[in-house]
């Protein structure tokens, strides 16, 4: 489902963020994306979302070379995909009901599908209380969680979690970490760059460690060192 | 298809009343920007009108010669009527313009004594004209034959034309200098509220937002501002109108005013229909810059 | 000290390097307001002293009683000259009265034949008033042993007058709308730029930046905006001005046209003036509110 | 240092964020806050620098009263607390240099001063070389790191540090932490909220455990739960 095949990202001021990614991911696997500060990972994810665009390389997502996609085409592709960002990027103006919503919206979902599918995914995320405040009326970890209920909200065919347990405490970080084995169980592919240790080293799964820019490591039930 | 129209309306609706502080700064720069071309249009339009009756006061005289019969003299008028340029014709029989002369010199001055019955003046005829059809006029009068000289105070006219003319010529020129002030200072204004909201644009698109569906509330907002503005400016500027045509009338009668019943409607739709498509226009072009995410 | 303000100088320098979009509109924004209000108090101020010349144009005619000698004239035409609101008097003998009056109606009329040597019209002296002051000149006029009659056209002199100043008063209303719509849009356009810059200045505060710490370079950034939007509008008044009033010198010659040279300096200067008053205020108010944190 | 007496904060919306708090943080101290998210540590934090301030009770810094600060003297407090934002709250326009180095501004240090500790601070916390580059050309990890680098370079009488490890790797928390320990033992008040239970439970320093608004433990040489 993503492929990346010599994929080299370098910024603009001579930063080298990636250099020379081979890469398959197939659809319905879930895999960590481990490495220091830095290495690489953000970066990893912001190409096959197609917010940046590699600088050599083929970028493939279900087939299709996200570098070449004409500009009307990107939306629909971020539609198939749901990303948890790294920095949340909630609509501050906007309550949480309406952050979630928004994702709908834009696939232009029914009010009727609205009023049933975000309450249900704010409760999965332990956040129905908190629907009607907005971002800067939540804690850290609770706006993480708007960020991740909005990516899943539209059922995409993968999640790209950028460190989506950041802010949150362990409790809570297993919490959504289920959620997120539950989603991949019912088919979803997963990717999740993570610093969790505890977490990687658990639950065994695919893990691929980054390392300035270069895969050191991808190992089919790794763990996180 | 209904559905996005609708949410549109319902994002833009909720947008202003989010962002008050953006809505009232546009609001008010519109209204402002808007009510100050509208009074300059206003007045443009009614000394353009007062310059239109000072023209209208442009006159030549035509002396006749001497002897003419009451119909030759009739004839004379109807004929001089038709003439391009004409726009009212009058004749002056010697005695009349004696009368006046003495009137001018002042009546016991003694001069309709001492011209006593031998009155020395010829009867005429006061044509107004269209000034700029002056020359053309004067000819066709001097080729008549019961005319004996045509009399028209040419260097006045000229200078009067000149004046009008230059007026109009500065009244267009700030008016345009006004309009692109406008225009450039309404979008200069929407563009920096939807600067101030670049951020919140760069999301919806990581979010899998399309440029239209982005695009749609925002123009949507642009228009509304851009509407509720220019329709405060029409308010202002229909009360104010109001209120100084009915001063000029009562101390200043002998000055035309335009009426407000006839000017108003008009000068008030222009100024609704630009500050819609400027608000509009102004939504639409700023946000191309921050679409490309 | 010293260092402070070095600091807040290099800062506002460096923030206006980095928020080009906003100091291009915020420059170009003020640059055309004050165009246009320049604009329109040169215009004015030209239609004041065109109107001013019309004024002058305002005469009173007296005519004097029969066989005054030519010394009691000198000495009525001195004494008249020291009326307040006299601005000049010229003597028109009997003679020179009949010539003019030939050759307005025609010098061939036979005017000038029929009344002979018996010329019915008296001596006269015309007098230039200042419109104002036309009653009590033609009162004090009245009341000398020599003058006999006094003309004066009261109405078309009153007609004149409240011309001129209900222009002058619209000029000064829509100059005032102007001003005020100006300060208006001025200032929207800096808060919208503060406004765009909330989060920076929130976090200065966060970081234990003092209210004067943050609002230094804040105004000082106003300041120069509002500066060089000024000057590019002096500019282009002054060379607008210049281009015009060569265009009416040689197409309408008769039209005062005040000098740039005189006239300009000043209006540039207020321009300026009000630029950097309105950048530095606009920019300390807007900052006010983001300032509690 | 800081000490808290009876103190509750409830944000618009009947939202109950600390709830009779009673705490004594002693000058030198080393104190861990944790707790679930969303229980009510970064409401702390913001009480001490006077982001916010309390429903009910009294918040001391160095024995004043920080609810009835003058706004004026506000700012000076804030000069003597270093403050890890959670969000980093960085500068986007200005450049990792000029942001560490306007906590030095603010103080009126003269540009000596600025140009020796700056590039000293950004080595600790290992950024030397990105010290040109601007916030968002950095990753997550790297913003953080400047939030802290921008809190120490003064040289404060207190740390506060949310969550300052959350978007980091293990190596480089246990650096940063490494970093928080040396300052503390130069005499530092250090107050950090954090997540990272591996971190707590190492390092056995006093924990405040706060669940629900309410400090449900205090233990002098605790672990995370
Ligand atoms: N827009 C940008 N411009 C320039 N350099 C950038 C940009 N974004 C990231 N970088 C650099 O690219 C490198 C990789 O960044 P990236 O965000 O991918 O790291 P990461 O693995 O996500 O790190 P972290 O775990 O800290 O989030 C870093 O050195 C970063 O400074
Ligand atoms: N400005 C605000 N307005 C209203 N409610 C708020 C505001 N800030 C925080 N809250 C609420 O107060 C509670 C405590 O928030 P706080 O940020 O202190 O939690 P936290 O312990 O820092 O959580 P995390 O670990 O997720 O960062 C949360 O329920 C949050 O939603
Ligand atoms: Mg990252
Ligand atoms: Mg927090």
């Amino acid at each position: 489902m993503i492929e990346m095949y010599g994929v080299s990202k370098v910024y603009p001021g001579q930063v080298v963020a990636l250099d020379d990614i081979n890469l398959r991911i197939r659809g319905g696997e879930f895999v960590f994306l481990v490495g220091p500060s830095g290495a690489g990972k953000s970066t990893f994810v912001r190409l096959v979302y197609g917010e940046e665009r590699p600088t050599r390389g083929l970028v493939l997502v279900d087939g299709r070379n996200v570098g070449r996609l004409r500009p009307r085409e990107i939306p629909y592709l971020r539609r198939r995909l749901g990303v948890v960002f790294q920095d949340f990027k909630l609509l501050n103006d906007r309550t949480v009901f309406e952050n979630v919503a928004f994702a709908l919206r834009v696939t232009g979902a029914s009010g009727r599908e609205i009023r049933r599918r975000v309450p249900a995914v704010l409760s999965l995320v332990g956040l129905e209380d908190r629907a009607r405040a907005r971002p800067l009326e939540l804690s850290g970890g609770e706006q993480q969680r708007v960020s991740l209920a909005r990516a899943i909200v539209t059922g995409p065919s993968a999640v790209l979690a950028d460190e989506p347990t950041g802010n949150l405490d362990p409790d809570t970080s297993w919490d959504i970490v289920n959620l997120l084995l539950r989603i991949n169980r019912a088919g979803t592919t997963v990717v999740m760059a993570t610093h969790a240790k505890a977490i990687v080293d658990r639950l065994r799964m695919r893990v691929v460690a980054i390392e300035n820019g270069r895969i050191i490591r991808d190992e089919p039930r790794g763990s996180y060192s | 298809m209904i559905r996005m129209w609708w949410r549109a309306w319902a994002e833009a609706l909720s947008s202003i009343r989010r962002n008050a502080l953006l809505s009232g700064v546009s609001v008010s720069t519109v209204a402002l920007c808007l009510l100050v071309l509208g009074a300059f249009v206003l007045a443009a339009l009614n000394l353009q009108a007062l310059a239109g009756t000072v023209e209208a006061q442009v006159e030549v005289r035509a002396f006749l010669k001497d002897g003419l019969s009451p119909q030759r003299t009739s004839q004379l008028v109807t004929a001089v009527q038709e003439l391009a340029g004409v726009r009212e014709v009058k004749f002056v029989s010697r005695g009349e313009a004696l009368r006046r002369l003495g009137e001018q010199l002042g009546k016991d001055s003694g001069v309709l004594e001492a011209v006593g019955d031998s009155n020395p003046l010829p009867d005429a005829i006061e044509v107004k004209v269209e000034p700029r059809l002056m020359d053309q006029v004067t000819e066709a009068l001097s080729a008549m034959s019961e005319v004996d000289r045509v009399l028209g105070r040419r260097e006045l006219v000229g200078r009067i034309l000149a004046v009008t003319q230059a007026m109009k010529a500065l009244g267009l020129g700030l008016a345009a200098l006004l309009a692109v002030a406008t225009l450039v200072v309404i979008a200069n204004t929407i563009r920096l509220t939807v600067f101030a909201r670049r951020a919140e644009v760069r999301i919806m698109k990581l979010v899998g937002a399309t440029d239209g569906f982005i695009r749609g509330p925002f123009v949507l907002e642009g228009m509304m501002l851009g509407f509720v503005g220019a329709v405060v400016a029409s308010a202002a500027a229909w009360y104010g109108y109001g209120w100084l045509s009915g001063l000029v009338r009562s101390s200043l009668p002998f000055i035309p005013v335009l009426p407000r019943d006839q000017l108003l409607p008009s000068v008030a739709l222009g100024l609704v229909a630009l500050g819609t498509v400027l608000g509009a226009l102004g939504s639409a072009i700023s946000l191309r810059r921050f679409l490309r995410v």
